[in-house]
């Protein structure tokens, strides 16, 4: 239908145009989100009335050709995406736009966040595996430049650091393409689904895919490149790497776990994922603790909730036969990628805002911002509310659903584990807090920001907090089309 | 053991002796050098295995191009960082690492011997519908009809490692020219060559677009050649690559990707997306391909010119 | 074996002699202009007369051609960049190359 | 290993696991970072092989063209990411002088470094 | 059944809290207006809903989330006693908040956060299942916090650090009691009791031993009360808030749903766990006591006693006799009365006297003689000193020990009395008997100025000494606790 095209076709034709346009990019960019974000809506109201649907690309059916799916799943990413980058080109506009001369920042900066919004929508909608290593790999390529952008060593550094994850990544994941299209012929996610069995390369492949997306993912062992690239990037930057880059190569394990290979997938390997969820959790917050740095604590805090989604896994019994709380389990880990999304996108909107107030990054220089700054402070406390996974916001809603998926699965473990990293989060959370709600230091000369550039987080945190507050909607939406292995559970 | 296997084992040794060569040389440029002799040793791998678009495109991408990226990179980075080998990381790391990798090859192996000899893969699907396609030669079919979403992809790609290298340039150079000043004596050998080539490179590089609807060839392979001769050109100090910022420039960057997603988009409009109906086929692939050779002759070769240093000529 | 494969195989061993020699000359020559000589001279050579063995198997007189373009083209090549390295390698000429690179 | 070993499409297939195998040697036990991209490219041209590779198991129909254009794909997608990463280490060592990240602790930071106020 | 009024009553505080969180700091005028008018609203419909409830009628009002995660607000007697307590409260408090501050700053801020948690109070009195409980337990955690910071030093911001501490923890162990009860029963609602028979007794034992731990923390039970005196950092109107209208109170509340709503008094008493509960509640009430009689500062000795005496409730609540639930229940009211009394006099003595220590109280009866007064009148009452409300509790609490068998109880009561008398008369005799400088009488007007700041004490204490007088009527808090009692546990 015409609403997924303009999905795809709308933010790279903007990418593409930005380029030759220079300094009028930031216009361009203003007219094109409304635009998407329409589309998107409109994806969404589609499969609402109609249900799920499979396009093919060009008319060639799979395994032929390439099919772009459309489910809940994906209108809800796709969905959650256009909001959040929406308010990151908004927000964007005051930072990156030059009006009288060209400046290399304000050249680079839209094609590449543009191009990096195709390629999210790219692999939200991609039903074809390679399909979705190119746009991965679009997305990575944008995602590396923008954290160099303001072209300082450390930040060079930390892009480099990105690169040879992202690379290692990558191979893996397309050795595990290979696999499966030597050994099933066919590419397509809906197709393998019927013809998946488990045997040597279907496994080897699993394993292969699995390793190569959580290192793109930053899930815990191949952590360390994400916090100094994520809080080198310029603030929007940083938003959109934490909010939606990590979660399209999670949202492709979870296509290729629940869909793919529900029968490949065994124990051993989602009780892997799920110890390296559970390492996530404790080692980000640790770490996340200890750091000096506003934009640090933020990043080590994504490198934890990422734990969660991975908790996902072991939860709901890696889709083999569908346990009655898979479908707790499978709603809870996307309700939580989703509601992450938009609660660290303010966050790290915020975090760029102080920093510009305040002339550094550091937390000891929030000291009386609530005063100077109170839009942002509260979207900042509205963002920590999700993340601690307080109620109302939908980190609480996700939090619920993976707790009572973990009772009723009678792993205990995962769900102390949840609770220990709610309060963990409460601890690194508040510091910053803490200290905005302090007594303004004498002689701290804070530059006030324009009020409506501290809208827009607030925007993206209340959207957090409805996504928990309104959360039957999402949950019906992402009912839609969802694969079999996760109907079941709490109806 | 038919003496064509003898050829390929002896054919896979050498490459992989190269690769080891690249690998654990001691000398950085030596490492470089024996990378393109791999490059061409994997491209006749791929002669023998009749995939001949691929040995067209490893030989001139895989290891032409990348090895001349890394020569540059080699170059610049030798005269400005120290170019010791800091410590190698102990002889334990070094054991483990060593084990994980013949583990991964191990399981690759162990994958691809469970595989079904017999496994024919898409290829009767594809001869199947090749009639429709509208090209001959079934590797252009299935890169610019079947999956041609992949392609329009990968094409964005491509300009985009362009955008972000050049976002790695200094504030001060910005708009500037692309690639370090050339020192070609205009009277020298250099100069006569990059006048006689040209000609030549130009009708190969066409031959290769226009060949690549029937047999191997294709836009890729095309642009690859264009770069080559543009960047001749250039080296051999007859013309000035065009600033960053000049309009014409973009222009011609961004025409091949814009051109391929309208024809997507009008598709779209007319019911399915990057639809190409079997009667136009052989025409829109070619108009395709001809603006994709033009935005990738240009986005090579600024890709081996690198991010502007200077200001002025 | 038909006269025709005698006379390929005939010259592919030439060819692949010339190759051998110019290798040899590339490890035992003294110093690099003589190297630079020993490679561009031999190898040429041999693949010329590689292209000529081929020629006959060719089938049509299209083919043909563009194998001896192949050839004329590495030729050209090799003249070009062998004059390059030999200018360069000149005792006197490194000290004077301008050293503004445009920095 | 039945009527297998006597065929050119699983030599190339092992060949490319070992390829696979000896970059990925490079790109994890290397420091110097142009090793590190040099051997991803081994790697990516292993893991073309080998697809390439199981492509041809059915020399009677001809190598599957399926492979061929992802293969082509693929190689161009390689050198996009390889040539950002070799400007990105060209930057890196005109900006530090270093050509390894060893000794670039991950997140220390010069006290007034982060400095925003200069924005875009 | 009526849906509308307990959403209206919610929204009487959550309304202007949102307001004055977007008003500008300058405009006190319209803020006094909009929080006065939200509690004068929220009084008029308690008075509505007293006569409705009291003819049977049946307010409710379901909001579904996530299947399995659904918000019931349910006004029965129990919900109405605590709402009514509240809101009476609120109004007065305000009041005395509005002249205490007059010229402070962030008051914007403060009054926001304190409307918003006396919805969140009124939302744990109207939570008809335990999700909607907790949902609003942490809403209080979260809006209590800045209140307790709101002076923004470091002595503040430590006990907000410590308040926090215990609050989240706390109800990190109240979400997995939660989670694994309702994993094994599905949603739990106060009105209809679902057989708890499918977990065994061990487990139940534990999971109850959790609720108490979980709630504990608010109802400031030894030995998770060390929050409580060291918040006393906060601003007097914060302190009278946590202390008598909502954080303990919610804690009490609570521990009284759990006992009588989600086991059931008859499950209670099989388990064992009643008398335990008992035990504990009795040590804190003496040990609470013991440590108020130590200290020195008003406020700190006021706080221990609030420890003391939040465990009445609880006794009463343990015990489980007729008697002693009217006791607990009616002690909700009047503790509240009498506390918030003499933290109100404690307020005004610091504001306006400078008097913060016990010494310091000297001769302050001939110079600030209506606050002398009223604090005194809640000291007495407190003791128990008949007719003042607090000798309604103890008489019900004893004779309620009694018919439950449990006669070590009366002595514990008479222990805490005559401690409470060891630690409140020497104020009173400090106020009346000691001599302080001579001050001239028309020195006396001076301190005791505005009278929006005397007139909230005098109020409350008439408020207590009527409650204790007229206990006998309908619509006191005793004949209400009665009505309780009657209504829903001996039908």
């Amino acid at each position: 239908m015409i609403a997924v095209t303009a999905c795809l076709v709308l933010p790279l034709a903007a990418a593409l145009a930005a380029i030759p346009l220079g300094r009028r990019a930031p216009r361009l960019a203003l007219v094109a989100a409304p635009l998407i974000l329409l589309a998107a809506l409109a994806v969404a109201t589609e499969i609402w009335r109609t249900g799920p649907a499979q396009l093919p690309v060009g008319g060639w059916l799979p395994p032929l050709g390439i099919a772009l799916v459309v489910d809940g799943l994906s209108a809800a990413f796709l969905l959650t995406g256009a909001i959040v980058t929406g308010a990151v080109v908004l927000f964007a506009t005051s930072i990156f736009s030059t009006p009288d001369r060209e400046t290399r920042a304000g050249f680079a900066f839209w094609p590449l966040l543009l191009a990096m919004w195709g390629a999210l929508n790219a692999v939200f909608l991609s039903g074809d595996l390679f399909n979705l290593y190119v746009a991965l790999e679009l997305l990575t390529l944008t995602a590396v430049a923008l954290v160099a952008l303001d072209g300082r060593r450390e930040t060079v550094a930390a892009a480099i650091r990105y690169m040879l994850f992202a690379l290692f990544g990558s191979l893996a994941y397309l050795l595990g393409v290979t696999l499966i299209y030597a050994r099933y012929g066919a590419l397509d996610i809906a197709l393998l689904r019927i013809l998946a069995e488990p045997d040597a390369p279907t496994f080897v492949a699993a394993a292969l895919m699995t390793i190569g997306l959580a290192a793109k993912t930053a899930l815990f062992p191949f952590h360390a490149w994400l916090p100094p690239a994520h809080a080198g990037a310029p603030a929007p930057a940083s938003a959109m790497l934490s909010a939606l880059v990590t979660k399209a190569s999670f949202y492709i394990v979870v296509r290729i776990w629940f869909d793919v290979l529900p029968v490949a997938g065994n124990e051993a390997l989602a009780m892997i994922l799920g110890a390296m969820g559970v390492g996530a959790i404790l080692f980000g917050s640790v770490l996340a603790i200890g750091q000096e740095r506003l934009k640090l604590v933020v990043a080590y805090s994504t490198v934890a909730q990422l734990g969660y989604l991975f908790l996902m896994f072991p939860l709901a019994g890696s889709g083999g036969e569908a346990q009655p709380w898979a479908a707790g389990a499978w709603n809870g880990g996307v309700v939580h990628a989703l509601s992450h999304a938009f609660a660290k996108a303010a966050m790290f909107l915020c975090a760029g805002l102080f920093a510009e107030a305040i002339g550094h990054d550091r937390m000891d220089g929030l000291k009386g911002v609530a005063r100077t700054m109170p839009l942002t402070v509260f979207a900042f406390g509205l963002a920590a509310i999700s993340l601690m996974g307080l109620p109302p916001s939908g980190g609480f809603t996700a939090k619920y659903l993976l707790l009572t998926a973990a009772f009723a699965g009678g792993n205990h473990f995962f769900a102390l584990v949840m609770l220990a990293g709610g309060l963990l989060a409460a601890i690194y959370l508040f510091r910053p807090l803490e200290r905005a709600f302090a007594k303004p230091a004498e002689g701290s000369d804070i530059t006030p920001i324009a009020r409506w550039r501290q809208a827009v987080p607030l925007v993206l945190a209340g959207a957090a907090i409805a996504l928990g507050v309104f959360s039957a909607v999402p949950f019906d939406l992402l009912r839609i089309g969802r694969a079999d292995a996760a109907q079941e559970g709490l109806e | 053991m038919t003496p064509a296997l003898v050829f390929d084992g002896l054919l896979a040794l050498l490459a992989v002796a190269a690769a080891m060569a690249a690998i654990g040389g001691r000398d950085l440029f030596g490492s470089v050098a024996f990378f393109i002799v791999y490059g061409l040793l994997i491209a006749i791998a791929w002669v023998r295995l009749d995939a001949i678009d691929v040995a067209l495109a490893e030989a001139a991408i895989g290891a032409g191009l990348t090895g001349i990226l890394l020569i540059s990179a080699l170059a610049r980075v030798e005269r400005t960082a120290s170019s010791g080998e800091s410590g190698e990381g102990g002889r334990l790391a070094k054991i483990a690492a060593a084990l994980l990798c013949a583990g991964v090859a191990g399981a690759l192996a162990w994958a691809a011997l469970a595989l079904d000899p017999q496994g024919a893969g898409l290829t009767p699907l594809i001869s199947e519908a090749l009639p429709q396609a509208g090209v001959g030669n079934p590797v252009t079919a299935v890169l610019l009809n079947f999956r041609a979403y992949d392609t329009l992809l990968e094409s964005i790609v491509l300009l985009f490692a362009l955008v972000a290298v050049w976002s790695l340039a200094d504030d001060g150079n910005w708009g500037g020219l692309p690639g370090l000043r050339q020192h070609a004596r205009s009277d020298g050998v250099l100069a006569t060559f990059g006048r006689l080539l040209p000609p030549f490179g130009l009708v190969v590089a066409v031959y290769l677009v226009w060949a690549g609807s029937e047999n191997p060839g294709g836009a890729f392979q095309g642009g690859t050649v264009l770069a080559a001769i543009w960047l001749l050109v250039a080296m051999a100090g007859i013309t000035e690559l065009p600033r960053v910022s000049s309009l014409p420039l973009r222009a011609a960057l961004v025409f091949g990707p814009a051109f391929f997603l309208a024809v997507g988009a009008i598709g779209a409009l007319a019911g399915t997306f990057l639809g190409l109906a079997p009667a136009a086929a052989k025409a829109i692939i070619l108009a395709v391909e001809a603006g994709l050779t033009l935005s990738i002759a240009a986005t090579l070769a600024l890709l081996v010119a690198g991010s502007p240093q200077r200001t002025q000529g | 074996m038909t006269p025709i494969d005698l006379y390929t195989l005939a010259m592919i061993a030439a060819g692949a002699f010339f190759f051998f020699a110019g290798t040899l000359g590339l490890l035992r020559f003294p110093d690099l202009h003589s190297r630079l000589h020993a490679l561009t001279k031999a190898d040429n050579l041999g693949l010329g007369l590689i292209v000529l063995g081929l020629l006959p198997r060719m089938g049509d007189v299209a083919t043909m051609l563009k194998m001896l373009l192949v050839w004329v083209l590495v030729v050209g090549a090799a003249a070009t960049v062998a004059q390059l390295i030999a200018r360069i390698a000149l005792p006197g000429h490194l000290r004077s190359r301008p050293k503004d690179d445009g920095r | 290993m039945s009527g297998a070993l006597g065929h050119s499409a699983t030599l190339f297939a092992l060949t490319g696991a070992a390829l696979v195998g000896i970059g990925l040697y490079g790109f994890v036990a290397r420091t110097h970072l142009l090793r590190r991209v040099l051997a991803f490219n081994v790697i990516g041209s292993g893991v073309f092989l080998f697809f390439g590779a199981t492509g041809f198991r059915r020399p009677d129909l001809g190598a599957d063209p399926a492979p061929q254009a992802l293969i082509i794909t693929g190689i161009i997608v390689a050198l996009s990411l390889t040539a950002l990463a070799l400007a990105l280490i060209t930057r890196y060592a005109a900006l530090s002088g270093r050509s390894s990240l060893e000794d670039e602790a991950p997140d220390d930071e010069a006290p007034d470094a982060g400095d925003e106020r200069g924005g875009g | 059944m009526n849906t509308a009024l307990p959403v209206l009553l919610l929204a009487t505080s959550l309304v202007p809290a949102l307001v004055t969180f977007f008003l500008r700091e300058e405009s006190e005028r319209k803020r006094n207006a909009v929080n006065l008018a939200g509690a004068f609203a929220k009084l008029g419909l308690v008075v509505v809903m007293l006569d409705g409830v009291r003819r049977g009628e049946d307010y409710e009002f379901r909001f579904a989330f996530v299947p399995g995660l659904e918000m019931l607000l349910q006004v029965d007697a129990l919900a109405l006693l605590f709402v009514t307590l509240s809101a009476f409260l609120w109004l007065l408090t305000t009041i005395y908040a509005i002249a205490y501050f007059r010229g402070g700053s962030d008051l914007s801020r403060f009054f926001g956060f304190f409307s918003l948690c006396v919805a969140a109070t009124t939302g744990i009195a109207l939570s008809g299942t335990l999700i909607t409980f907790f949902i609003f337990y942490e809403l209080l955690t979260l809006s209590t916090w800045p209140l307790v910071v709101h002076k923004g030093d470091a002595k503040s911001l430590a006990a907000g650090r410590r308040y926090l501490a215990y609050t989240l923890a706390g109800s990190a162990v109240l979400l997995l009691a939660i989670v694994w009860l309702e994993s094994m029963t599905g949603p739990v609602e106060f009105a209809a009791p679902s057989d708890l028979r499918r977990l065994d007794d061990m487990t139940l034992r534990f999971v109850f031993a959790l609720f108490v731990l979980g709630i504990g923390v608010k109802a400031a039970i030894f030995p998770l009360h060390g929050w409580l005196p060291t918040a006393m950092a906060a601003p007097a109107p914060v302190s009278a808030l946590l202390h008598a209208v909502a954080v303990v109170k919610a804690g009490a509340f609570g521990i009284v749903r759990v006992i009588y709503d989600v086991f059931g008094i008859a499950l209670v008493a099989e388990l064992g766990v009643g008398l335990p509960l008992a035990f504990v509640a009795s040590f804190t009430i003496l040990y609470g006591s013991v440590r108020a009689l130590q200290q020195r500062d008003i406020k700190k000795r006021l706080a221990y006693s609030t420890v003391s005496q939040v465990s009445y409730i609880i006794l009463g609540a343990a015990l489980a006799g007729p008697f002693a639930t009217i006791g607990g229940l009616v002690h909700l009211v009047h503790q509240g009365l009498m506390k918030i009394t003499m933290f109100f006099c404690a307020g005004i003595f610091a504001e306006r006297a400078g008097i913060t220590s016990i010494d310091g109280l000297a001769g302050m009866g001939r110079r600030m003689p209506w606050t002398a007064i009223a604090f005194s009148v809640a000291a007495l009452g407190m003791i128990g000193v008949p007719p003042i409300a607090g000798f309604v509790t103890k008489w019900y609490l004893g004779i309620g020990a009694l018919q439950a068998g449990q006669t070590w109880v009366i002595a514990v009561l008479a222990g805490s009395a005559l401690l409470n008398a060891a630690y409140f008369l020497p104020l009173i005799y400090r106020l009346w008997y000691q001599p302080g400088e001579d001050i001239v009488r028309a020195d006396a007007q001076a301190l005791e100025r505005p009278l929006a700041l005397i007139a909230p004490p005098v109020v409350t204490a008439a408020a207590a000494l009527l409650a204790g007088l007229m206990a006998g009527l309908a619509l006191s808090p005793l004949g209400w606790a009665t009505l309780i009692v009657e209504r829903t546990y001996w039908p």
